[in-house]
């Protein structure tokens, strides 16, 4: 797939948007100097300019493109966020993309996805089903609570579950629980196979992957890592996978041969995993 | 920026150090360009690819067997710089002869192979193997011996701090390298690295490269405890600039040697602090690894009548 | 910023150091708060005083004999810290002990008295002298041995990074100071800190104060030479936190002594990551000097309750 | 006199204004939580917030003070008055002050005074004029060319000096040549004493001091040194004054015993000074 996906560039763009979408998302948007393609999936590595430049760039993943226009989603929990948050619109910003490894596009052989969303995992997922979804797709994102959804962003297609319900638009409808009990809910008895298609915090990844290895279907799951480089050069971001070669597993360089992993190669009991806290 | 008077060098043209003419004098260094791209190309509107005037690419060290490294997380972003424990992750010495340094020639890629061992002795027959499958290769350049990892020692200190056995090692790998260049690159956590930079001068190696990651701590405030699993790593970035000069000048002023300058450059302007000083040629890590282009447009912004 | 919930402590109560009650853990460190305010007060909308919370001053280093310090410029700001060769400019010890102590004794401003001597019996009769004169003061706690000024000595090696002269330093002021808390603060310019540490408290003192400034460089890109006159001086400020962190870790898990955070403190978070080391107390330098309210702030905000 | 000097106070206070007086000079106006006094000559210590903050705040004279907003005259010269400029209306700035001694206030037995501001010297010497001017005095500002002139706050009691007259007004005048020179021109065989108050480029003062020593005439001299903290702890900003004791000179520290000194007690072959040069 590496020998499909768009050229990397690194380019400094200018903020066009940068507004909140939901009680806890941001949406940004850059103008680059020129378009950029991604794959559903992939993502970008985002820094500010001047004094407020980061040691290291921040990953994100891609929302959208449009033109010479790249969108994110994003939540803010520590420094570098709450430095994308005060990002005024013409104000410059350092984006290295598309980066990493994307969720498989659907062939004709394909079983419907079955599309697993938790929080700031939706962007990935969001673009998947834009560029890919098709009608018997089941695609459900989960939060927190009805203030922290993005309701613009979502149509029809898209189920809601949400912890606490307050915040729910009278319109439109939000189920109690787990997004992976939703989800559940809505398959029944319906006949598998499904292509299982995740991104969120690391509980759900963990059940995403084994209710589709229970029921033998394919998996793939967005990961998470701290990353210093995002392009594959300073061996920070690795993850477990299962090697055949002694001691039975590898160390995988999750910005490149990720984030998007099939889970079944994950080394799931070794894989720490971790989620994105805001610190005190 | 506006170059100095004084500065009349261009970093992007070809220069001598030891038995070497090398492309340039702003390389990348080890463990934060891994062994250059792989895979995956980048373009920027500027410069067509992150390799233009860039002198050499300091390749991830190597060690005998391969090494899976240390537990994540293993690099934390600080205010000013970084600190990693990523504990020598490599490929492995043959798997880096048979595949990597094949094909960083195969690309044109100037390189200087970076080597760790546990034992002096060992660098003799790494040294000998790689100039033998590295005989014909226009673009591999040198041996930089890595004699300074503080994430690899318990602790952070390690046998790269007496002055013996930095001599045996050097010793052990120049003979195999009779027209390739040969840089010790030292750790920082010493009270002198004078006495250190000596003797590896005396043993033989063309150059010092200094400095590697200075010993650092960090605490995850939530937790109480440090963000690294093994407590200490090393600190990089623009932070250790100062300390970087400090012990840059100690080894020119005290011993005189070619020295290749590390840490915390990630300007044309904290470059030329290195060049200043006399440092022949500089490396840049940690700002490498946020910008594809660091070392690229630190050459670039470097040449007289165009910075 | 909201206290973690490990953090119980309120760092503006009394606490015992040694043989002494000492009034509070956040510290002014020497050097970055002159002998306190002389003359003018600052007030500020939150607190009426810089001194508020304050557990002391450790007052700028004095020595035998009067110092005028080393030629300007001799302070300079990095863009994440500062250098500075101030070359312990101070009254010297007979003018502090007869116009200073007694001053800040009368304006009830709760002091550790810093030294500085060239050889290591001078801080008996200096300690016996100062115990004299200081016998009736309730708000003198103490002594600070400075035995780690790196922009005194040229090259900014010292007499501090040797255990021996280390324990006889100690060991020359512990007797005339039965009912004052004695520190010794040491150099961070050492490969191990670890040994100079223990021979420390085997000599006698009651904690570690760690650490003072590293040595650093920086140029002046007009000219292409070091900023300071002297080439090089003590790196202070946030960019040497980690390095702080590093060397407080080593000594209080090997030797285990009482130890006394210093370097980069600027904010209550990060005077946690010291304490969460195990540091009994903290000194604030560098930031002290931008803020007059810098140590007090950190106090009031690490009042369990209040943060 | 530090008896009669007006409290110091730590405040955050919030730019109202920051605008270019002239091609080389910006206004900078807070507005503080609470009004602070000023004596011509004192300064304040500023420093931005957030990203931007610096290591050390900046030095600055005070040019005028008028309820709770502070006013300053700067000149761009490295990273700090870059960020300065920087400033837009309603970001917070750190400003202790005021700080350090103030030129003498005239009494009845005191001479009419010689004024020499050179460049960025002026907001001391011109909030002097404007506290204490009487009409005899003589008010002489000096610059490279009429441009860098702040033309607007400079009334009909200050001559003009340049080196180059472009960017002169038309309806204003200004002479060729050094400060110095226009002030010996303009005092012709008028009979002194003057008091002799500069403030400018090292050089400047060097020649203030010389042209009064020369006369017997009283002088003080702002000196800017480079400074740590403003408020006397560091020992960053020391100058050389003569002194009884051996070896006949001491450091006074000019953050406290100055910036403005008796010309007559400095030690004027030792000191270097230094002239702020904007960094390459
Ligand atoms: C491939 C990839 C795609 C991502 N996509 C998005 C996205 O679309 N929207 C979004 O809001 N976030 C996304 N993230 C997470 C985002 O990168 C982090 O939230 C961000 O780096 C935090 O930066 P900070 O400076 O604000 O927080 P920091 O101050 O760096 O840290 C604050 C908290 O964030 C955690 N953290 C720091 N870096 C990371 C990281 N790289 N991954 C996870 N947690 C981290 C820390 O552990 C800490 O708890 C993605 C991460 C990866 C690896
Ligand atoms: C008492 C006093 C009053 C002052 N009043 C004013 C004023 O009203 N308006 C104004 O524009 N400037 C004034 N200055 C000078 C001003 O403080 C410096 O221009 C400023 O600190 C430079 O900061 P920077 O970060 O932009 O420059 P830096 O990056 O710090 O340095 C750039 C250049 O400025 C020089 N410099 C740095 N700090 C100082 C300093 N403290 N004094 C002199 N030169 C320095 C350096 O040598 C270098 O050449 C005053 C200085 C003092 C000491
Ligand atoms: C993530 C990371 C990995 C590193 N790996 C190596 C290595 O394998 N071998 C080595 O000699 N130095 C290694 N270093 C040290 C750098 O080569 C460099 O000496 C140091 O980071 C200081 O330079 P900088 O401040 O520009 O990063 C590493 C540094 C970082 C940040
Ligand atoms: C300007 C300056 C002067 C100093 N003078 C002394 C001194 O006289 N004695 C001493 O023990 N330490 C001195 N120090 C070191 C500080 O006390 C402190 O140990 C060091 O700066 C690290 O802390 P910081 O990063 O908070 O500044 C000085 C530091 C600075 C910046
Ligand atoms: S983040 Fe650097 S290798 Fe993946
Ligand atoms: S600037 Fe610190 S004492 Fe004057």
């Amino acid at each position: 797939m590496g020998s499909v996906t768009p050229a990397t560039w690194d380019l400094t763009g200018e903020v066009s948007g940068n507004a909140a979408v939901s009680a806890g998302l941001y949406r940004l948007d850059l103008e680059l100097p020129r378009p950029v393609g991604f794959l559903p999936g992939q993502f970008a590595m985002l820094n500010l300019t001047g004094a407020g430049q980061l040691v290291f760039r921040r990953p994100f993943s891609i929302l959208a493109a449009d033109g010479r226009r790249l969108s994110f989603l994003y939540r803010v929990v520590g420094r570098g966020t709450a430095r994308l948050e005060a990002l005024r619109p013409g104000e410059r910003v350092d984006c290295l993309a598309p980066l990493g490894r994307a969720f498989p596009a659907p062939g004709a052989a394909t079983p419907p996805a079955l599309i697993l969303a938790g929080g700031v995992g939706l962007p990935p997922l969001h673009a998947w089903v834009q560029a890919h979804g098709r009608p018997d797709d089941l695609a459900c994102f989960g939060t927190r609570d009805g203030a922290d959804v993005p309701w613009g962003l979502l149509d029809a297609r898209w189920h809601v579950s949400v912890d606490r319900h307050e915040g729910v638009p009278r319109e439109r409808v939000a189920h109690a629980g787990l997004v992976t009990e939703l989800a559940l809910g809505l398959l029944g008895d319906r006949p598998g196979p499904r292509l299982v298609l995740a991104c969120g915090p690391t509980p759900l990844l963990r059940a995403a992957a084994g209710l589709a290895q229970g029921r033998g279907w394919p998996c793939f799951v967005s990961l998470e890592e701290h990353m210093g480089c995002g392009y594959g050069v300073c061996k920070g971001c690795v993850v477990p996978v299962l090697a055949d070669a002694d001691p039975g597993w590898r160390n995988a360089t999750s910005c490149v041969e990720g984030p998007v992993f099939d889970a079944a190669t994950l080394d799931w009991p070794r894989y720490g995993g971790h989620d994105t806290e805001v610190r005190p | 920026m506006s170059l100095p008077a004084w500065w009349t060098v261009d970093p992007t043209e070809p220069f001598t150090l030891g038995p070497r003419r090398l492309p340039g004098r702003v390389w990348t260094a080890s463990g934060c360009f891994a062994y250059g791209l792989t895979g995956h190309d980048i373009a920027a509107e500027d410069l067509a690819s992150p390799y233009v005037g860039v002198g050499a690419v300091v390749t991830k060290t190597v060690t005998p067997m391969p090494r899976a490294g240390n537990p994540m997380p293993r690099l934390v972003e600080l205010p000013h710089g970084a600190i990693n424990s990523i504990g020598l992750e490599n490929v492995g010495f043959e798997s880096f002869l048979s595949d990597v340094l094949p094909d960083l020639e195969a690309r044109g890629v100037p390189t200087v192979v970076s080597l760790a061992a546990s034992r002096p002795e060992e660098f003799g027959p790494m040294t000998a193997r790689l100039a033998e499958v590295g005989s014909g290769f226009r673009h591999w350049h040198g041996v930089e011996l890595n004699l300074s990892c503080p994430n690899v020692a318990e602790g952070g200190h390690d046998f790269g701090s007496d002055p013996d056995t930095v001599a045996a090692c050097v010793a052990a790998a120049r003979p195999n390298l009779p027209d390739r260049v040969l840089l010790a690159k030292l750790t920082p956590n010493v009270a002198r690295l004078a006495p250190l930079a000596a003797a590896a001068v005396d043993a033989g190696c063309d150059a010092i490269a200094a400095i590697n990651t200075v010993l650092g701590l960090e605490v995850d405030l939530a937790t109480g405890r440090p963000v690294l699993p093994r407590r200490f790593g090393g600190y990089s970035g623009p932070a250790i600039r100062p300390i970087a000069l400090a012990k840059v000048d100690e080894i020119i002023r005290t011993v005189g040697a070619p020295v290749v300058g590390i840490g915390g450059i990630e300007t044309a302007a904290d470059a030329l602090g290195f060049f200043a000083l006399g440092c022949v040629a500089v490396q840049v890590g940690t700002a490498q690894m946020r910008d594809p282009f660091a070392a690229a447009r630190t050459a670039a912004a470097l040449r007289p009548g165009r910075g």
